[in-house]
């Protein structure tokens, strides 16, 4: 179990192999990895930044995986979330979740998921081109995906 | 006990931070004050901005010394307290 | 969207790489990873030896592929499959799903793996410590969780 | 037109493979052979391996020209015809 809040990058293998290389208990693995999307028909992006609760977003995250550890048979797990200024294509979040069978690591990668994008204190902010900046707004969606846990 | 005032750390975070334009402050807690709610009250009444920050104060989230809280939690003994949107991380 | 089915492991990292680098239309990517199950209280395991259908087992992942793309937005997706002689730690299969949103990739994971453990045509020999060997058998538990996406 | 007979190919594999002592071979298809589960009645009377390869029927899989079929399929002009247990990959 580790959660870790930093502003330089991550490899999703060398994360793996670091928390579970050499165990041979694990029989699944998975990961998730979010990554800023560039601009599209719907919006302007140059930069997204951001912003954290510095202390509670690591207490946060501890006690969601906590609650994920206590909800699956989990054999290990590892959630990273970067802040600072990102760009298009880079990576934001990894989860990895391992367990010795693949339903409870799929539910518990997706379960901590939408507890990181609902209860860890995180703010994006997006730069347009034009230099102007927006708060991004919580989505409605990411509250209807953690209330299908309780 | 309750009667006496006492100092807490108020901090801000995103678009709280930059309408209240402070990232954090010491306040003197008055006296009276018991719950969330009651403080946000009172905080809207120390300045325009503070009015504006929680104008929508349904979507403002609050933390008691780094843990989640609702309007109708107490204060209790927190010494640090956190005003900040519906967070979007992820 | 790629099939695989090969002897050589894999690298998760290298294979989203390849996949999806340099591409900003991406949101979520979601792996899994089996794994080769070292021996516990319940089995004793020397070696796991994956035999196959040559042809057929290509021919069905890219039609379990086709589907996962028929029921979800996938920017992109990749499934490999090993096969030969593993050992305990060693990566079975890998699958990965991209897309925009991560409701789709997670989905699309699971019913990736789903399809993949009911339908291509892959067994499994486990060979004990005293040279023994047996079939593995089926799953219903597997079967179960592929009916879910009927 | 379905009066002539045929060749196949036949494929078994794991343990019906063990089972009949062959990864493949070619048969000559016998006229009346219509359905999957025609061929299996059929190769049940070449030999106490296919009786035993195909003794527990119901879990026997089969693929005409590499695609899932039931017992109850047409062979049609299927020219590879694989037997095999339930699939164990992943």
């Amino acid at each position: 179990m580790a959660v870790r809040v930093q502003h330089d990058d991550f490899d999703v293998s060398a994360e793996t192999e670091k928390l579970i290389g050499g165990r041979t208990d694990i029989g699944a693995i998975v990961t998730f990895t979010g990554r800023v999307r560039g601009a599209d028909s719907e919006r302007q992006i140059e930069a997204l930044t951001l912003e954290h609760y510095p202390d509670m977003t690591e207490a946060e995250m501890a006690r969601i995986e906590a609650e994920a550890h206590a909800r699956w048979p989990l054999q290990a797990s590892l959630l990273i979330h970067r802040v600072g200024e990102l760009h298009a294509g880079d990576n934001i979040v990894l989860v990895i979740a391992a367990s010795a069978h693949r339903q409870a690591a799929f539910e518990a990668a997706a379960f901590l998921m939408d507890y990181l994008k609902t209860r860890a204190p995180f703010w994006k902010k997006e730069t347009m081109p034009s230099g102007e900046t927006k708060w991004v707004d919580a989505r409605a969606e990411d509250d209807g995906a953690a209330d299908r846990w309780r | 006990m309750d009667k006496q005032t006492r100092n807490v750390r108020l901090l801000y975070f995103a678009w709280l931070r930059e309408k209240v334009g402070l990232a954090s402050e010491e306040v003197e807690l008055p006296v009276g004050i018991a719950t969330v709610a009651d403080l946000v009250d009172w905080l809207e009444q120390r300045g325009p901005q503070y009015g504006e920050a929680f104008a929508r104060r349904e979507v403002v989230r609050t933390a008691l010394d780094k843990v989640h809280v609702k309007p109708s939690t107490a204060l209790g003994a927190a010494r640090e307290i956190a005003f900040f949107p519906p967070v979007t991380g992820g």
